[in-house]
C-alpha cells in the first residue's frame, strides 16, 4: 500500500503537470505543446478514465472485460445521439453517457455473475462484437460504417469548450477534470466498504459471504461503475471528435484497455494513470518502425510482463517494500486473548440466555450418491460451547457448511435463533447473525490485517454508496467507528503491530487469529470454527481456549468443529460425534471421551480394550 | 519548497497567458516545411495498399527532388500509421500539421479517416490531398464549405453512375443486383446507386451485403440468383470477392460482374480463373500501352523497389498509384504556384493548376467555390478494365469490351 | 429446399472449423486450464505456411505436413514460453495477456514478411465443385467435416487408447496424482498445447484453399472456436464437436433467413443466451464449488 | 550398517509464511514397515509429500537409495523407485480400472510391458475385487475399492518404497481388516512401507517401528510392539497428554 502522503503528493502533481501542460510553451518559449501534443494528452486522459473504471473492474473485483471498448463506444453514441438527434444540451448528454453504459453494465454482468466470474469475460466479448455489429448495420440510426459526423461543438454555462490555443483550453480542463474525478472515485471506493467488499470478493468468494457480503451484488456494482466511467470515457470522446463511428471501439480496442490496466499494475491507484500514459505513448513512439511498429508493441508488451508480472507500479512497489524491508523493526505479538474494557460493548448481541440457538432435524446432505450428513438432529443452547467431532470424512465440515448456507440441505430443517432458514445464502445468514471461520483459512492474503477485519464490519454500515462517494459525515463518522472497532479488535487477538501488514504474510498462528477477529467483527451471535486450531502450537491452543471461554461467558454460542480432543475437553460444554455422517454420541465431554464408539472410530476397530476404558488421567 | 515552486509557475503562467491573449502564437506557424505527411495503413489486412502507396509518393519524389526539389528544396515524406481507425488518423493529422509543421497531407484509403479529417483540417487550415478514398462526402461536405480538401481519386457518386451504365448496358434481363461491403465505402455507395438506377431507369433487383472478413456468401448469392440477377455491380475489396467468387461458383451462378476499383491484381492472385471477364471502373491501367511518361514511371519504380515491382502486374493498386503519381505532381504545381511553403497559398494555388498527368488532362485541376470540382478526375475519366489470364488489362485488350 | 441443402453443406464445412479449433481450445484448456487467447494465429499458419512453403517449390502434401508440423511446434514453444510461467497461481490471468502480446507479434510479422493481401493455397479440391442441383459445394469442404470427424475419433482414441492419451487425461484430472504414477505433467502439458497447435494448423490448412491464406485469416476463426468451445462447457469434447457443427449451420441460416449483415450480432446474442440458460454449457456437467 | 533405504533429515515444509512441518528426520530400512503416527493436522501428509517430490522442502534433505533427491519432482521418484498413495487416494476417476492400473505402470511402460501386465495379473490376485470391476470407470468405485485400487496402481510402478498417507480415511472398518493384512504381506515378500496413518491401533499392529508426530515436529519413535502399549501414545492422541 503507498503511503498515504505520497498518494497525495503523486495525484498533487499530477494535477500540476496536467494543469500547466498546455501552457508549457509560454513558460519554455518553444512551439510546445502543439494541438497534436494537447490532443494526444486530452485522448490518453480520456483512455485513462476508461482504465480507471477497468481497474476497478480487474483490480478490485477480479473479473476481467474484454468489451470495454463497445461500453466506451455506447457512451460516445448516447452522447452523440442524443446531441445530434434530440439536441440535448452537453451536460445532458455527459450524464447519459454514463448512465446508459452502467445500466447496460449492469443487466450483462447480473445474470452472469452469479454464475461463474469467467462468464463475464465471455459475455463481455460477444456484447463487444454485437454492439460493433450494430452500430455498423443501423445505418438509419447510428450512420453505419460512416458513423456520425458534425457532432456540435460542446457548449457549457454557455461557453463554447474548446482546446485551442486561440479559443482557450476549457474543454482540455473539463477532460482533466473528469480524470481527477475518476480518481476520486476510484481512491474513495478503494477505501470503503465497497472497494473492500470487491477485493473480498475477489480474494476469497467463500470469505466474503460469510462475512455477510452478496457477492453478486458486489460484481454487479463493480461492472456498472467499471461501464459508466468507460461510458464517461466515450461521451468526452465523442465530443473532442465531434464524429464516432463503430472503428474506434473494436474488440482489438478493449484487449488494449486490458493491457493498459495490467501493464500500470491492476489494483493499484496510480497503475491506470502509467499503464495509458506507457502504452499511448510507446504507440505513437514506435509510428517510426513502420511495418514492424505492431510488432515492436507486441514483444514490449510481452517484454514488460516478463520483467514486471505484477505491472509497473506494482512492480516498483514491490521493489521498493523490498528495499524498505531490509530495515525492517520487530513487530511486536501481544498475548492473546486480551479482553479490552471496549470488547464487551462489541459482543452485546446475543442470543437468549437458555434458548436454542441452532437446532437441526432431520439434517440429509448428499453429493451424488455420497450420503455426507444422514439425518442429523442436533441442538445448540446459546451461550454454550458445542463441539462436533469425528474421524475424517465424518461429515463435520459439511454439517457447519450446511448451517452456514454454504451448502443446501438435501431433505430436514435448519432452525436458526428460531427462524427457519433452509435454502438461505451465507451473506443472509451472516445478517442474521451467523459468523464462522474455515478450514483452510481463507483470509483476503492482498488486503491489509486491518482491512480484513473491516470487511468483517461490512454489514453494518449504513452510508449509501452516494454518501460514500462524496464522504459525507456520515461515511466518515461510520468508517471512524467501524476503525476503532477494527483496531479493537486486533487489540483482542494481540495483532494491533501487524494492523498494516498484508494477511498472506502472516504466520500460520496469527492468519487464524485474524479469521477469528474478522468474523467477530460481524458481532455474530453464533460462530461458527472450523478446525480453528490445526496446525496450532500448544501454547497458541491454549490462548485459543481462552478465548472461546471468554466468548461463551459474554453470552456468545459457539460450534467448534475440531481433532484435538484435548481442546475439545477443555473448552466444550457439550459434544457431538458424528462418524459416516452420523450421530454416533452425544453428551457433556467427559461422557463422549469414554465412549466406546466413539473410542473405536477415532482409534480403530482394533483398539486394545484396556487401553480404552483406563482413563489415563 | 513545492510552494515556492508553485507560486512561480503561476505567476508566470498568468503572464503568458495575457500575452498569449494579444499575440497570436506561434508566428512560425505561418511558415511550413517542405514535407509530404501522410497518414494510411502501413500494418494491418490493408497494409499492401499503404505499400504501394509508398513506393509511388517514394518513387516520384526522388524525381522530383533529383530535379532540385520545389523552390529550391527537395520534399519530404512522413509516413504515419492509423491501423485503420479514425482518431488515430486525427491523431495523425495533428502531428503532421503541428509537430511536423508540413505543407500539405495526403491521405491514405479509408473512406471514414477521411471524413474524420474534414474538421481537424479546416481547424488547422491544413491542406489535405487524396489519392484512393472515393467516399463522396469526403470532398462534399453535407455543409458545403470544402475549403481544405482535395482528391485525385475516383468519386463514388460518379462511379456508381459509372457502373450501373456499363451493368444495363451488359444484362439481357435488364436485372441489375448491387453487392457492398458493410463498410463506410460500401454503405455510403448505396445511397448513389440507387440514385443513378433512377436516373438510368433501373430498378435493382437485389442489394445484398457483407461483413469484411466473410468467407461465404452463399446466402446473398443464391438470392441473387433466385432474383433473376444476371448483372452485379460490386462495392467490395480484393478477400471478400475472392470468397463471393467462390459462392458463386459453388451454386453455378455466374453474372457479370462490373465493379468498383477494389478488385485489383491480388484478387486475380486469390481466385484464379475465377477472376476471368470481371470487369473494374478505374481511372488508369498500366497492363495496357503505355505513354512515354507512364513507362518512365514503371520503370522508376522498378528500379527503385526492384524486390517489390517486376513487371506492371506487380503495380498492384493500378489506379490508385497512377492517382498518387498525379497528385504528388500536381501538388508540387501548387507549391511552384504559391511560390512559398505556405499552407493556405498552397490551398489557393491548387486552383490554378493545370497539368497533363497520366491519367487525364487536368485543367483545370479544381475548381473554386464548387466543392463538387475538388475532385480532379472526372467521371470521363474513368476506364473500363477487365481481368483476363489472370491480370488486370484494359477492356480494349480482353475479349469483353462492348461489341454488337 | 436446394438451398437448404446448400446452407446444411456450407455450414457443416465451415462449422467443422469452429469445432475443430474448438477442439484445440478444449485440448488445452483440459491440460493447462489456461489456452493460448490468440490460438487463430496457428490456424492462420497452417495456412500461410503452406503457401510460403510452396513458394519455394514444395510440392503440395509436404508442404502442409511441413507447415502443420512447424505452426503446432510454435504452438507448444507459445506454453513453454508464454503460458506456463504466468499460469503458477489458480485464476491467473497472466497467460491471457502474454498470449495476446505473442499473438500480435506473429500475426504483424506474417503480414509484414507475407503481406497483406489474401494468397490462393491451391490443391486439385477446389478447382471445380459438385453440383447438386442448384447448390454445391467444393470437394474440399466436404473434406472438412470428414477431417473433423477424423480428428474427433483419432482425437477419442488417443485419450482414451494410447499410454500418452491416457496420460494427460490422468493430468487434466489430476496433476499430482499423475506425477505420483511417474508422469512428468509439464511435459504433457506441452504436448497438448502441441496437439491443439496441430489441430488448429490443420483446420487452417484445410480450410486455406476456400477462403485463401492471410495473415488475418486466423482472428475470427480463433474467436469463434473459442465461443464454441466455451459454450459447449469446454471440458467435453463431444459437446465441443456437436455445438462446433451447430454454430456453423445456425449461421447459414440466420444469413439465409434473417440477416447477413447482422449474422454476428444474431449469432453472438444467441451465444450469450445460451450460456445464462445453461450456466454450466451445453454439455457441461454442473460441478460443485467445494467450500 | 548401510544407509538405509529413504533417509530425511531436518525436512521443513511451509505454506508461505506457514510452516506445516518443522524439521523432522525419519529413515526407513530396506525391507522396513515403518508408521508414521498423530492427529489431523500434525504435518504427516505435507512430509510425505515433501519426501515424495510432490513439494519441494523449504529446509532439509531427502536421501532416497543412497542418492541425494531433496526437490525432485514425483515423477523422476517414481522412476527411482518411490511411489507415494496420495491422501484421498486419487484415482483417475474418470479412467476404467485398467486404465487406472497402467498408468500405475507408466514409468516402466515403454521397457517392460510384459512386466506390467504380469503384476497387473498379480494385483489382480491380491485384490480380486479389482477383477470384477476392470472395465468399469474407477469413480464408480466403493470407497475400499478406490483404495485398493490405488494401492495397486502405487504398486505397478514396482516400487522399492511404498509411501501410504492415510489409508484408512472414510474406510469402514470391515476394509481395513481386510488392507491391512495385504501390507503386512506385501511386506513380508521384500517390499519397505511407510505408513501414514490416524488410526494409530492399526498402524502399531502392523509395522515394524513407529514415529509419532504432533504440530509438525517428531515426539518420539520407538519399535511398533512396545509403543503399542505406551500410555504416552494414547495419550498424545487423546489429548490427554498435559503439554510439557
Amino acid at each position: 500500500m503507498i503511503a498515504r502522503t505520497g498518494g497525495w503528493i503523486a495525484a498533487a502533481l499530477l494535477a500540476l503537470a496536467i494543469g500547466i501542460f498546455p501552457y508549457l510553451g509560454d513558460l519554455l518559449d518553444t512551439r510546445f505543446p502543439t494541438s497534436y501534443e494537447l490532443r494526444l494528452v486530452m485522448r490518453a486522459m480520456i483512455l485513462g478514465i476508461v482504465v480507471i473504471g477497468l481497474n476497478i473492474l480487474v483490480g478490485f473485483a477480479g473479473l476481467v472485460s474484454l468489451g470495454q471498448a463497445a461500453l466506451m463506444g455506447l457512451g460516445a453514441h448516447a452522447a452523440a445521439l442524443l446531441a445530434l438527434r434530440a439536441d440535448w444540451p452537453f451536460a445532458a448528454c455527459l450524464a447519459a453517457s454514463v448512465l446508459v453504459p452502467a445500466l447496460m453494465g449492469a443487466v450483462l454482468a447480473f445474470p452472469t455473475v452469479r454464475v461463474r466470474a469467467l462468464y463475464l469475460t465471455v459475455i463481455t466479448i460477444a456484447f463487444g462484437f454485437v454492439f460493433v455489429n450494430v452500430l455498423r448495420e443501423w445505418v438509419s440510426f447510428t450512420g453505419g460504417a460512416s458513423g456520425l459526423a458534425s457532432i456540435p461543438r460542446p457548449t457549457l454555462f454557455g461557453e463554447r469548450l474548446m482546446a485551442t490555443r486561440a479559443a482557450g483550453f476549457n474543454y482540455y480542463y473539463l477532460i482533466a477534470v473528469c480524470l481527477m474525478l475518476a480518481l476520486w472515485v476510484q481512491w474513495a471506493l478503494a477505501r470503503s466498504r465497497y472497494g473492500r467488499a470487491m477485493r473480498a470478493t475477489a480474494e476469497s468468494e467463500n470469505a466474503a459471504r460469510a462475512l455477510g457480503i452478496n457477492v453478486t451484488a458486489t460484481r454487479t456494482l463493480a461492472f456498472a461503475i467499471s461501464a459508466g466511467l468507460a461510458g464517461l470515457g466515450g461521451g468526452l470522446f465523442a465530443n473532442l471528435a465531434l464524429f464516432v463511428n463503430y472503428e474506434t471501439f473494436t474488440f482489438s480496442a478493449s484487449i488494449e484497455l486490458l493491457l493498459m490496466t495490467i501493464l500500470g499494475g491492476s489494483g493499484t491507484l496510480a497503475g491506470p494513470v502509467v499503464g495509458t500514459a506507457v502504452l499511448f505513448a510507446a504507440s505513437q513512439a514506435l509510428q517510426g518502425l513502420q511495418e514492424w511498429q505492431t510488432f515492436a508493441y507486441g514483444a514490449l508488451l510481452a517484454l514488460v510482463l516478463f520483467l514486471m508480472p505484477e505491472g509497473i507500479v506494482g512492480g516498483l512497489a514491490r521493489l521498493r517494500a523490498k528495499l524498505a524491508g531490509r530495515g525492517a523493526q520487530e513487530r511486536q505479538t501481544g498475548a492473546w486473548p486480551h479482553f479490552v474494557p471496549g470488547f464487551d460493548a462489541l459482543t452485546q448481541d446475543r442470543d437468549e440466555p437458555g434458548q436454542a440457538t441452532l437446532i437441526t432435524r432431520d439434517l440429509t446432505l448428499r453429493f451424488g450418491g455420497l450420503t455426507a450428513v444422514n439425518m442429523v438432529d442436533m441442538e445448540v443452547r446459546s451461550g454454550t460451547v458445542h463441539a462436533l467431532i469425528g474421524p475424517n470424512g465424518a461429515g463435520k465440515s459439511s454439517l457447519l457448511n450446511v448451517v452456514s448456507g454454504f451448502y443446501r440441505a438435501s431433505a430436514g430443517t435448519v432452525t436458526l435463533f428460531g427462524q427457519a432458514v433452509k435454502d438461505q445464502p451465507p451473506h443472509v445468514l451472516a445478517r442474521l447473525g451467523v459468523a464462522r471461520s474455515f478450514q483452510n483459512t481463507e483470509l483476503f492474503g492482498r488486503m491489509t490485517v486491518l482491512e480484513n477485519v473491516l470487511v468483517g464490519c461490512h454489514i453494518r454500515y449504513q452510508a449509501t454508496l452516494a454518501e460514500t462517494l462524496l464522504r459525507l459525515p456520515r461515511f466518515l463518522r461510520e468508517e471512524r467507528e467501524r476503525l476503532a472497532e477494527a483496531r479493537l479488535l486486533l487489540e483482542v487477538v494481540g495483532l494491533t503491530d501487524f494492523a498494516g501488514e498484508q494477511a498472506r504474510n502472516l504466520p500460520f498462528g496469527h492468519q487464524r487469529r485474524l479469521e477469528i477477529a474478522r468474523a467477530l467483527a460481524l458481532r455474530p451471535k453464533l460462530l461458527l470454527l472450523d478446525e480453528p486450531a490445526a496446525g496450532l502450537t500448544h501454547g497458541e491452543i491454549e490462548d485459543l481456549v481462552a478465548l472461546i471461554r471468554g466468548l461463551a461467558a459474554r453470552g456468545m454460542t459457539v460450534i467448534l468443529v475440531e481433532h484435538h480432543v484435548e481442546m475439545i475437553m477443555a473448552v466444550s460444554d457439550r459434544v457431538t460425534v458424528l462418524d459416516h455422517g452420523e450421530v454416533i454420541a452425544d453428551g457433556p465431554p467427559e461422557q463422549v471421551q469414554d465412549d466406546r464408539a466413539v473410542i473405536e472410530a477415532y482409534f480403530g476397530h482394533g483398539a486394545p480394550a484396556a487401553q480404552a476404558t483406563v482413563p489415563a488421567q | 519548497m513545492a510552494g515556492r515552486l508553485w507560486t512561480v509557475l503561476a505567476r508566470r503562467t498568468a503572464m503568458a497567458a495575457a500575452v498569449a491573449g494579444a499575440v497570436a502564437l506561434p508566428a512560425a506557424a505561418q511558415r511550413a516545411e517542405p514535407c509530404i505527411g501522410i497518414s494510411m495503413e502501413v500494418t494491418g489486412p490493408l497494409a499492401n495498399q499503404g505499400l504501394m502507396l509508398r513506393i509511388t509518393l517514394e518513387t516520384a519524389l526522388e524525381k522530383i527532388n533529383a530535379a532540385g526539389g520545389v523552390l529550391g528544396r527537395p520534399l519530404r515524406l512522413v509516413i504515419y500509421d492509423d491501423v485503420g481507425e479514425p482518431a488515430r488518423a486525427v491523431d495523425n493529422a495533428r502531428r503532421i500539421g503541428e509537430r511536423d509543421n508540413c505543407v500539405v497531407m495526403f491521405g491514405g484509403a479509408r473512406t471514414p479517416n477521411a471524413i474524420a479529417l474534414r474538421e481537424p483540417l479546416a481547424e488547422m487550415g491544413l491542406p489535405w490531398i487524396g489519392a484512393i478514398s472515393a467516399g463522396t462526402a469526403v470532398i462534399e461536405h453535407p455543409n458545403g464549405k470544402n475549403e481544405w480538401m482535395f482528391r485525385v481519386s475516383m468519386k463514388d457518386r460518379w462511379v456508381t453512375g459509372y457502373l450501373i451504365d456499363q451493368a444495363k448496358a451488359r444484362s439481357a434481363s435488364g436485372k441489375i443486383g448491387f453487392v457492398y461491403e458493410g463498410t463506410a465505402w460500401g454503405q455510403g455507395a448505396l445511397p448513389d446507386i440507387e440514385a443513378a438506377a433512377r436516373r438510368a431507369g433501373v430498378t435493382l433487383a437485389g442489394r445484398e451485403t457483407f461483413n469484411i472478413g466473410d468467407q461465404d456468401m452463399s446466402a446473398q448469392m443464391i438470392r441473387l440468383r433466385d432474383a433473376g440477377v444476371d448483372t452485379i455491380v460490386l462495392w467490395a475489396v480484393d478477400r471478400e470477392s475472392a470468397n463471393m467468387l467462390r459462392s458463386m461458383d459453388r451454386i453455378g451462378y455466374r453474372p457479370k460482374i462490373v465493379s468498383a476499383w477494389g478488385l485489383t491484381t491480388a484478387f486475380a492472385r486469390a481466385v484464379g480463373p475465377l477472376a476471368e471477364g470481371i470487369m473494374v471502373a478505374g481511372t488508369f491501367n498500366w497492363n495496357g500501352p503505355l505513354s512515354p511518361e507512364a513507362q518512365a514511371a514503371f520503370d522508376a519504380m522498378k528500379a527503385k523497389f526492384p524486390d517489390r515491382i517486376r513487371t506492371t502486374a506487380d503495380m498492384e493498386q493500378p489506379s490508385a498509384m497512377a492517382n498518387a503519381w498525379d497528385a504528388v505532381h500536381m501538388l508540387a504545381e501548387a507549391l511552384k504556384i504559391a511560390g512559398a511553403y505556405d499552407r493556405t497559398r498552397l490551398r489557393d494555388a491548387f486552383y490554378r493548376v493545370n497539368y497533363t498527368g497520366l491519367i487525364a488532362d487536368y485543367r483545370p485541376a479544381f475548381i473554386k467555390g464548387n466543392q463538387e470540382r475538388h475532385d480532379a478526375i472526372l467521371a470521363e475519366h474513368y476506364k473500363l478494365q477487365a481481368f483476363h489470364n489472370g491480370m488486370l488489362m484494359p477492356i480494349e485488350a480482353t475479349p469483353y469490351g462492348m461489341r454488337n | 429446399m436446394e438451398a437448404i441443402l446448400q446452407y446444411l453443406l456450407t455450414g457443416l464445412s465451415v462449422g467443422s472449423v469452429y469445432a475443430m479449433v474448438g477442439l484445440g481450445f478444449y485440448v488445452m484448456w483440459s491440460a493447462a486450464k489456461a489456452v493460448n487467447f490468440n490460438f487463430g494465429d496457428i490456424v492462420m499458419l497452417g495456412a500461410v505456411l503452406t503457401v510460403v512453403l510452396m513458394d519455394v517449390g514444395v510440392p503440395l502434401l509436404p508442404a502442409c505436413l511441413g507447415a502443420v508440423a512447424a505452426a503446432a511446434l510454435l504452438a507448444a514453444a507459445i506454453e513453454r514460453g508464454f503460458v506456463r510461467p504466468f499460469n503458477r497461481e489458480a485464476n491467473a490471468i497472466g497467460w491471457m495477456l502474454t498470449t495476446i502480446a505473442v499473438g500480435t507479434m506473429i500475426e504483424s510479422a506474417t503480414t509484414a514478411l507475407f503481406g497483406s493481401n489474401p494468397r490462393r493455397l491451391e490443391t486439385p479440391l477446389v478447382e471445380a465443385p459438385l453440383r447438386i442441383g442448384g447448390s454445391g459445394i467444393y470437394p474440399q469442404e466436404l473434406l472438412l467435416p470428414v477431417a473433423l470427424l477424423v480428428v474427433a475419433v483419432g482425437l477419442e482414441f488417443f485419450y482414451r487408447r494410447t499410454i500418452t492419451g491416457r496420460a494427460m487425461r490422468a493430468v487434466a484430472y489430476n496433476r499430482t496424482a499423475a506425477g505420483l504414477v511417474g508422469i512428468d505433467a509439464d511435459r504433457m502439458t506441452l504436448l497438448s498445447f502441441g496437439l491443439a497447435g496441430l489441430l488448429g494448423a490443420l483446420s487452417g490448412v484445410l480450410i486455406g484453399p476456400v477462403i485463401q491464406a492471410s495473415a488475418t485469416m486466423g482472428a475470427i476463426i480463433g474467436l469463434k472456436g473459442f465461443l464454441v468451445a466455451i459454450i459447449a462447457g469446454i471440458a467435453n469434447a463431444r459437446g465441443v464437436v456437436i455445438a462446433g457443427v451447430l454454430y456453423g449451420v445456425s449461421e447459414k441460416f440466420i444469413e439465409a433467413y434473417l440477416s447477413t449483415a447482422a449474422r454476428d450480432a444474431i449469432g453472438f446474442s444467441l451465444m450469450v443466451l445460451l450460456l445464462l440458460l445453461f450456466p454450466q454449457g451445453l454439455f457441461g456437467k454442473a460441478e460443485f464449488k467445494k467450500v | 550398517m548401510s544407509a538405509p533405504l529413504l533417509q530425511a533429515e531436518g525436512i521443513r515444509v511451509s505454506y508461505g509464511r506457514i510452516e506445516a512441518v518443522r524439521g523432522v528426520d525419519l529413515h526407513v530400512g530396506a525391507g522396513e514397515f515403518v508408521g508414521v503416527i498423530g492427529s489431523n493436522g500434525a504435518g504427516k501428509s505435507s512430509l510425505m509429500r515433501a519426501i515424495a517430490g510432490v513439494l519441494s522442502p523449504a529446509g532439509g534433505r531427502v536421501a532416497f537409495g543412497g542418492e541425494d533427491t531433496t526437490g525432485q519432482p514425483s515423477h523422476r521418484m517414481v522412476a527411482r523407485g518411490l511411489a507415494m498413495v496420495p491422501e484421498g487416494r486419487m484415482i483417475f476417476a474418470d479412467q476404467t480400472v485398467r486404465e487406472n492400473l497402467l498408468l500405475g505402470g507408466y514409468s516402466r511402460l515403454r521397457s517392460d510391458p510384459q512386466g506390467v501386465a504380469a503384476d497387473e495379473d498379480r494385483m489382480l490376485t491380491l485384490f480380486p475385487r479389482l477383477k470384477e470391476r476392470l472395465a468399469q470407470e474407477a469413480g464408480t468405485l466403493s470407497g475400499g475399492e478406490q483404495q485398493m485400487l490405488a494401492i495397486a496402481r502405487g504398486l505397478l510402478s514396482r516400487p522399492r518404497l511404498l509411501v501410504i498417507d492415510e489409508l484408512s480415511l472414510g474406510l469402514a472398518p470391515v476394509i481395513l481388516d481386510m488392507l491391512f493384512p495385504v501390507l503386512a504381506q506385501l511386506n513380508k515378500e521384500g517390499l519397505s512401507i511407510l505408513l501414514v496413518e490416524q488410526m494409530a491401533s492399526y498402524a502399531l499392529s502392523v509395522t515394524d517401528r513407529t514415529y509419532v508426530m504432533e504440530n509438525g515436529r517428531m515426539l518420539f519413535d520407538g519399535a511398533s510392539r512396545e509403543l503399542a502399549n505406551d500410555p504416552r501414545v494414547l495419550d498424545a492422541y487423546l489429548g490427554r497428554r498435559k503439554a510439557a
